[in-house]
């Protein structure tokens, strides 16, 4: 007999529930669309490295987090745009003491937080203990460790954790005296960088007794995040975009222009270049795949201006016959780099004579290493005892070299174009290897590879930056290479103030790092930006480190006048944004004296 | 006008290996209220015939080549789609053979009759559910309005044959197709189905075209026989005659095969000879003159015309009792010698 | 009738029923659903057109050594990719470099073969050439060699793994069926890129010596990983078929004619499973292709200087944008990966209805 | 029904805690570290680091406190205060060790919901475009139609998706600048995705309705409906397409899941903020805390949409019974 008659729902309820959930679905999706809460488009919009993973200064470390940092936050010293000097930035003056050891700065009068608070000295000492706590993991943190009991402090046992035995002081509300336990003449420079920027010490103390716990994820956020800069973070939506907005309260409000500006996560290179070629992003920054760049290089709105980067291979010099420096030695001068940075990059780049990049930083001019030299390498190799195609036969054979690289196309370009080189000159066959990002960092910090890709971007434009990483106990060494001589010359330049001898010491260092040559420098960097012929205040600079603040757009005239005077005779790209030009309150006040009311505007109350 | 009159209905199917002539030259009438029964073996072509009528035979491989089916003063063979399917349901209604398979298994029974309602009829559900509850009551179906929300697969095999046939008589039609519609049932079923079918067609005067192969079924409740053989119908009469004096030869033998069931113990089985011919190549002639006892030389030169038979007279005055004045067709050059053997057995 | 010996005729048989049958079994000599299905199979104009363009493709991309293409890997830095140029007018020249990758003895072979047929002669850039100088044609053509071996192995992988995992889950049944089908649940669940990243890094085994070679090849690791992460649908598939099979009325026919559990598998259970999974292997080719593209497109694809289609699309896809760029990059891999793709599930289609394997899912 | 949810929950349980685990293990055991970077850290600063996260404490001893609101470290999740760290059971999934300002439940609380709205958007054109596509090419198979139905749907599955989706781009946002290049936000924005996301599935989708078509097209419950007089159209929307949306939903249940935790390349190529990323970059950038609470996600995902199959199944077929089914 049949199961007891359930009564089971007609088949028209089945119908109506699956065309509802179809009907849900599309609505729900068009409706949630809003989520991005389109609004209007900020007045500057960028990108440029990938995500902005964190805005807490003392953890972040890339190049996208610095360009967000430095407009939210403003030290003790600013980088001039142009000479990358440093400038008066919180404070306006400072005094080092004759010894060095002593430095005392006068903080400004009218330095607020964009809450209207004043920034006070005891901010700067406090954000900076926070920084040498180790518990904040402030990769930066090393670089004050020329302060009094800094290192003490930083690596010394919990217990022994005193912070009044630091050498900072605040003498009062707008003085900082910072004591220096080892002599550091580039602090200045030092202090430039975004890690050493203030926190609002109330703010964030206030956070942390309502979240002990959660602070941590929420002081950043917009409605709580209090900073010093020229801008205030308005909203930050994870992966999407940041929104910052001009702080009221900034000293130099007058002389910023662009009042809102939004800084765009994008991953891919070739959405981002969409976006800028549809007008929707004013500037881009990021490496161009190589088969792209020789279509940009004729656009005038394409800038590529030397970057203090280097772009190297790091040799394991404790796997023979790595570590015979006649290998090394013949491996560099099998290279032509000329082919490389002409044919393959093709941006601009210069092809490497020394490990510092442009082999001129500042007043130093590093030493030349050996020139590339087909015959000469071949010979070196053979001398190794190994066979060459001009050996014919004398010699054993060279064993496959692995060359590691971290996933991308460049990397994969040059590495090709190094292996046919060595191919061609040396006989040796290369084999390639491209790793994913971890995996292809732990192999190099474990010494487990032959030849690894590295690149070094300096903190500031002093050969010191460069050449400290290959000192014996460096943690960015990773080769293997210990030099006594390289160790003790290096730590004498960092304790000399006088400039020249500075310099005689660094080159004398240098001339031992290319004799030995632990890692090949291949080329120098060069920062490659789309930038659109409208922006004004843009400033190319060895850091790739334009000021947001300064930022302003050209009314049609000067765009035109602009055009004229420039000389690169570049191909016309399209230079979208506001005809009328968007200048800062200050210079539209003098705009408005000087054409006697016909343009600019007065410099009013409420704008403030 | 009888209700159906078909003429002459030859069906063709284009399969890989050739053509195949499944109904060759097809004539018969059914009247209001009458039970007609096509009878012959599995692949005599008596469904397709059927199925032709309604056009349900898929169309890429089925060629209708002539024929007409006249039905209330149109040939159905020439409808359109559109037209045809206003009749299908309404006019004419089918009963298939394996209820099993036959009723949609995610629909109610109730879903499946009220839609073939609200095709035909301007009814809203409720109404439509109310006539399907009617109409399976009619049928013999216990607590109908339950029913309703029943699905196939919790119905018995007889119960689903019922509601298949609730579903065709719902919309009144004037004929009905049962294509062998209780092969799949049990006996004690199917005496019950057959039992509605008469009901039936006695209080609706429905016309009947009932496909078996089930002579018994045939004796007790068809009016008129149809006996199909390789695609054609090689006899027809009413069914006491055909009983009585069978005039083709197959016929004789179907008869003599059934009848030898209820015969002495331990007499051996009668069956015909020979096999079926194989479609792609019918034998000239008379189809069935491989396996025919009474096949001369003439047999299997030309096909035999579809007359009525003669020597009936003679028959019934050697005192076989014979309706003289039936209407009988046969299709058979000896079927006098096979009429002059009615009386003794095969 | 075939040639086999006329079967012994049991006693009780009457003569005429005797021939009766034997005549029956003559005529309706049933055609083995092999010969069925590559009859079936051939109909098809579409079918038999991608089957000679898979066929094609094979021997392209097997003898792409002997082929007069110029080396893949043959570097000559050019500033600018050069576009195709059509072939009449650069027809060839006699530049060829034999400079290769390390290739096994068969290939080696193979190429001393093309130097001694066609000496230095070589096909001119018909497809333009990348930015590094090399053929595009000739990278596209020992692109497949990889993509299509990829597509293989790890489809064979997924095949060995999936089904006879899904085979024993169907067979045993009880609590192993359970067991094993919950381990693939799990497997589902987690996400593939873990899978893929754990394994990767996990096979590229530290080497502690110069020109030590690795235990297993990229390649290598990459047919198990990409095996890894697409047996598991295999599995659920042949799995539900196998049990569908066990209930079918025919296998409990040979059981109770006393057949054993082996004699069931090998006769009944297999020949059906196989084309099911012949079917699955032609449709899970294509997505072993397109996640080796992707795996490329996230630069953990195939080490160069080997090349594969997946990676020449990634490379490519930056010539997809407004600028007038190098589009001749990605329309090479792209359209050949297409044709091949497409050929494969039309292919796949086609034996699908020629077996009458009805398209049955993960359930 | 609620004894199959009561069992299916149980299961559900076992097999996330499985799957927790294993991701745990695959991911511990990559190697490299979250906090390796080109730039290397000062030992004693990477040390302070590792132990703020716990990295420096035993494997089993990560495990307990990444899973339960056990209380293991007295000072809370970053050592700060009382408040213990809630473990995945609780739903807190702590800091990302990746984007160290924030946790990882607001990093997943600003991305789901995207991908969920793109992939939704994504499944009903999938549904819409596959089944006509699937009916016409059904309706009269072999025909012309049905081959270019066949040949438009297969081309869904011929190209990857990153080409596609620049194709995409480049003629709808370039040649002819209807959309948007890229970005998320109006509903506009959502039109190149959700096809680009859809148009694989959506071929996926036509090919095993038209499979699922033909075959019950063959029953003969098909017969009794054409003698019911029901139009052709009729017969395959509402009597052979309900039959063949088995093998449909079964594809649709794990295809779900993974459409509607995003697509790295969909998310890439039109910069969308959605989730899809996170899973791909958890797990690059070992950020153990993102990838735990994604595999979680993902988890959950796919059972419930395993759940949801069974339940359709016996919607769409009485015969079946839950019980019997789980």
């Amino acid at each position: 007999m049949p199961r007891p008659m359930m009564a089971h729902a007609p088949a028209v309820w089945i119908r109506r529930t699956l065309a509802a959930l179809l009907v849900a679905l599309v609505v729900g999706a068009v409706l949630a669309s809003a989520l991005g809460t389109r609004r209007e488009r900020a007045d500057f919009v960028f990108t440029g490295g990938g995500e902005v993973r964190s805005l807490d200064p003392h953890a972040a470390t890339g190049i996208p987090e610095g360009r967000v940092i430095r407009a939210l936050f403003e030290g003790l010293v600013v980088r001039d745009p142009q000479t990358l000097a440093p400038t008066p930035g919180c404070a306006e003056s400072w005094e080092i003491s004759p010894d060095g050891r002593t430095y005392t700065f006068r903080l400004r009068a009218d330095a607020r937080w964009s809450n209207g608070e004043p920034v006070t000295a005891a901010d700067f000492v406090w954000s900076w203990t926070r920084l040498l706590e180790p518990r904040t993991g402030a990769e930066y943190a090393a670089q004050l460790w020329c302060v009094e009991g800094a290192r003490e402090f930083a690596t010394g046992a919990d217990s022994a954790r005193d912070p009044t035995r630091l050498g900072l002081r605040a003498l009062d509300e707008r003085t900082l005296e910072v004591r220096l336990a080892e002599v550091q003449p580039r602090l200045l420079d030092v202090l430039c960088f975004y890690a050493f920027v203030p926190l609002h010490r109330a703010s964030i103390e206030a956070l942390q007794k309502r979240h002990p716990t959660r602070w941590s994820t929420l002081w950043t956020r917009p409605e709580h995040l209090v900073s010093n800069g020229a801008y205030y973070l308005a909203e930050r939506r994870i992966h999407e975009r940041i929104r910052l907005a001009k702080s009221p309260h900034y000293w130099d409000a007058d002389g910023v222009a662009m009042r809102t500006v939004d800084v765009l996560a994008l991953e891919s290179w070739s959405s981002a270049l969409n976006l800028y070629l549809s007008g929707e992003i004013d500037w881009v920054d990021g490496a161009i795949p190589a088969n792209l760049v020789g279509q940009l290089t004729q656009r005038e709105d394409f800038r590529a201006t030397p970057y203090l980067g280097v772009y190297f291979y790091r040799v394991n010099t404790t796997r023979p016959p790595l570590d015979d420096v006649r290998v090394r030695q013949a491996l560099s001068r099998a290279l032509q780099r000329a082919e490389i940075t002409n044919k393959v990059l093709k941006a601009g780049q210069m092809p490497s004579h020394s490990f510092t990049a442009w082999s001129r930083v500042g007043s130093y001019t590093a030493p030349a290493m050996a020139p590339a030299d087909a015959v000469a390498a071949a010979s070196l190799l053979a001398a190794a005892g190994f066979a060459t195609p001009a050996s014919k036969g004398v010699g054993k054979p060279f064993p496959k070299l692995e060359l590691h690289f971290n996933s991308s196309e460049t990397h994969r370009a040059i590495a090709e174009v190094v292996a046919h080189q060595w191919k061609r000159t040396l006989g040796l066959d290369a084999k390639l290897r491209n790793q994913e990002w971890k995996a292809f960092l732990s192999a190099q910090s474990s010494l487990d590879y032959d030849l690894s890709r590295s690149s070094w971007i300096a903190d500031y434009a002093d050969p010191g930056n460069f050449l400290e990483i290959w000192t014996s106990d460096s943690p960015n060494n990773r080769t293997g290479w210990k030099n006594a001589r390289y160790d003790e010359l290096i730590a004498r330049a960092r304790g000399t103030l006088n400039e020249v001898q500075r310099n005689a010491l660094s080159r004398e260092a240098e001339q031992i790092l290319l004799s030995e040559l632990p890692c090949i420098p291949i080329y120098s960097y060069v920062s490659q930006n789309l930038v659109n012929p409208r922006l004004g205040g843009f400033d190319d600079n060895a850091l790739n480190e334009p000021s947001l603040a300064r930022l302003y757009w050209r009314d049609g005239a000067e765009l035109e006048a602009a055009r004229k005077a420039d000389t690169r005779g570049k191909k016309r790209a399209p230079a979208p944004g506001p005809n009328q030009g968007l200048r800062s309150p200050r210079v539209d006040a003098l705009l408005y004296e000087a054409s006697g009311g016909a343009q600019g505007r007065p410099l009013n109350e409420d704008e403030r | 006008m009888s209700l159906l009159e078909v003429k002459n209905l030859r069906v063709r199917f284009d399969t890989r290996r050739g053509p195949v002539q499944a109904v060759e030259h097809v004539s018969l009438r059914v009247e209001r209220g009458e039970l007609v029964a096509l009878v012959g073996e599995s692949g005599s072509g008596k469904s397709v015939s059927a199925l032709a009528l309604l056009a349900l035979l898929p169309r890429p491989p089925a060629v209708i080549e002539t024929g007409e089916a006249w039905f209330e003063g149109r040939n159905l063979l020439t409808l359109g789609e559109r037209e045809l399917r206003r009749v299908r349901g309404a006019q004419i209604a089918l009963v298939p053979q394996d209820p099993n398979t036959a009723l949609h298994p995610l629909y109610t029974i109730g879903d499946q009759i009220v839609e073939a309602l609200q095709l035909h009829r301007e009814l809203s559900r409720a109404a439509a559910r109310d006539v399907a509850a009617q109409a399976l009551s009619e049928v013999g179906v216990p607590a109908a309005r339950e029913r309703l929300d029943a699905y196939p697969h919790e119905l018995s095999g007889g119960l689903r044959q019922r509601a298949m046939i609730a579903m065709a008589i719902a919309l009144e039609p004037k004929l009905l197709i049962a294509d062998e519609p209780t092969t799949a049932l049990d006996v004690t079923v199917q005496a019950q189905i057959l039992e509605l079918l008469t009901r039936l067609r006695r209080e609706r005067d429905l016309g009947v075209l009932l496909i078996t192969h089930d002579l018994g079924l045939v004796a007790q409740y068809a009016d008129r026989v149809g006996v199909m053989y390789c695609g054609a119908i090689v006899e027809s009469a009413p069914t006491r005659e055909l009983f009585r004096a069978p005039a083709h030869p197959y016929t004789r033998g179907l008869l003599a095969s059934a009848k030898s069931l209820d015969g002495p113990h331990g007499a051996k089985l009668e069956s015909i000879g020979g096999l079926p011919p194989d479609p792609l190549a019918p034998p000239p002639g008379c189809a069935f003159a491989p396996r025919c006892a009474f096949a001369v030389e003439a047999c299997t030169h030309a096909r035999p015309p579809s007359l009525p038979p003669s020597g009936l007279r003679a028959l019934a005055s050697s005192g076989v009792e014979v309706d003289i004045a039936a209407e009988r067709r046969v299709a058979c050059f000896e079927h006098e010698r096979v009429l002059a053997r009615a009386g003794d057995p095969a | 009738m075939s040639e086999r010996a006329a079967p012994t005729r049991p006693s009780w048989f009457r003569d005429a029923d005797y021939e009766l049958a034997a005549v029956q079994i003559e005529r309706l000599r049933p055609e083995s659903p092999w010969r069925k299905a590559r009859e079936r199979l051939g109909r098809r104009a579409s079918v038999r057109w991608s089957l000679r363009f898979l066929v094609f493709l094979a021997l392209l991309s097997f003898l792409a050594p002997l082929l007069p293409l110029p080396s893949p890997a043959a570097i000559t830095v050019a500033a600018e990719p050069a576009p195709p140029v059509a072939p009449w007018s650069a027809f060839g020249d006699h530049k060829f470099v034999a400079e290769y990758w390390e290739l096994n003895p068969l290939d080696r072979a193979l190429v001393s073969l093309r130097t001694s047929l066609f000496g230095k002669w070589r096909t001119g850039p018909w497809l333009g050439t990348d930015a590094l100088g090399r053929d595009v044609l000739a990278r596209v053509v020992w692109g497949s060699r990889t993509s299509l071996l990829v597509a293989l192995c790890a489809a064979l992988t997924s095949l060995v793994i999936g089904a006879t995992w899904g085979a024993l889950a169907g067979l045993v049944g009880g609590r192993l069926d359970n067991l094993l089908m919950r381990i693939v649940d799990v497997l589902f669940a987690v996400p593939t890129i873990f899978i893929v990243i754990f394994t990767l890094s996990f096979l590229d085994t530290p080497k502690n010596a110069v020109g030590q070679a690795p235990l297993l090849s990229r390649e290598q690791v990459f047919f198990l990983v990409v095996g890894a992460v697409s047996w598991l649908s295999m599995a659920r598939v042949v799995r539900g078929q196998v049990l569908e099979l066990k209930r079918s009325a025919f296998v409990e026919a040979a059981r109770i004619a006393g057949a054993s559990t082996p004699w069931i598998l090998r006769v009944h259970v297999l020949p059906n499973v196989l084309g099911l999974v012949i079917v699955n292997l032609t449709l899970t080719l294509p997505s072993v292709i397109l996640y080796e593209a992707f795996l490329s497109f996230l630069g953990l694809g195939v080490e160069p200087p080997k090349v594969s289609w997946g990676l020449r699309a990634a490379e490519g896809a930056e010539a997809l944008n407004p600028l007038e760029s190098y589009v001749w990059l990605i329309a090479a891999p792209a359209v050949a990966m297409a044709l091949t793709l497409f050929a494969l599930q039309t292919l796949g289609d086609g034996l699908r209805d020629a077996f009458g394997v009805e398209e049955r899912s993960e359930r | 029904m609620l004894r199959f949810l009561a069992r299916r929950a149980a299961w559900f349980a076992l097999t996330t805690w499985v799957v927790i685990t294993l991701a745990f293990v695959l991911l511990r055991a990559a190697p490299g570290g979250p906090f390796s970077n080109e730039r290397k850290l000062h030992p004693s600063v990477e040390a302070a680091l590792r132990e703020q996260y716990h990295l420096d404490w035993p494997l089993w001893k990560q495990y307990l406190q990444t899973l339960g609101p056990l209380n293991l470290d007295e000072r809370g999740w970053l050592g700060d205060g009382a408040e213990p760290f809630g473990g995945l059971l609780a739903g807190d999934f702590g800091p990302s060790m990746q984007h160290r300002d924030v946790s990882v439940n607001d990093v997943l609380a600003s991305s789901l919901p995207i991908s969920i709205t793109l992939g939704s958007l994504a499944l009903a054109l999938a549904l819409v475009l596959g089944l006509s596509a699937g009916v016409a090419s059904a309706h009269s198979p072999g025909s012309k139609l049905d081959q270019l139905v066949r040949a438009l749907a297969t081309s869904g599955l011929v190209l990857p998706n990153f080409v596609l989706a620049s194709l995409l781009v480049l003629v709808f946002a370039f040649w002819i600048p209807v959309l948007p290049v890229a970005g998320f936000g109006t509903p506009r924005h959502l039109v190149l995705p959700s096809i680009a996301l859809a148009l694989p599935f959506a071929a996926y989708i036509a090919r095993l309705s038209r499979a699922g078509l033909l075959e019950t097209l063959s029953k003969d419950y098909i017969r009794t409906a054409r003698a019911k007089g029901a139009s052709r159209a009729r017969i395959l929307w509402r009597h052979a397409l309900r039959g063949a949306l088995a093998p449909v939903v079964s594809y649709l249940g794990p295809a779900a899941a993974g459409v509607l935790t995003g697509s790295l390349v969909i998310e890439r190529i039109f910069a969308i903020p959605g989730a899809g990323t996170h899973f791909i970059a958890s797990a690059l950038n070992r950020d153990y805390t993102l990838a735990m609470g994604v595999t979680v996600v993902y988890a959950v995902l796919v059972f419930g949409f395993n759940t949801l199959v069974d339940v359709a199944y016996t919607l769409l077929d009485p015969r079946l019974d839950l019980e019997q089914e789980a």
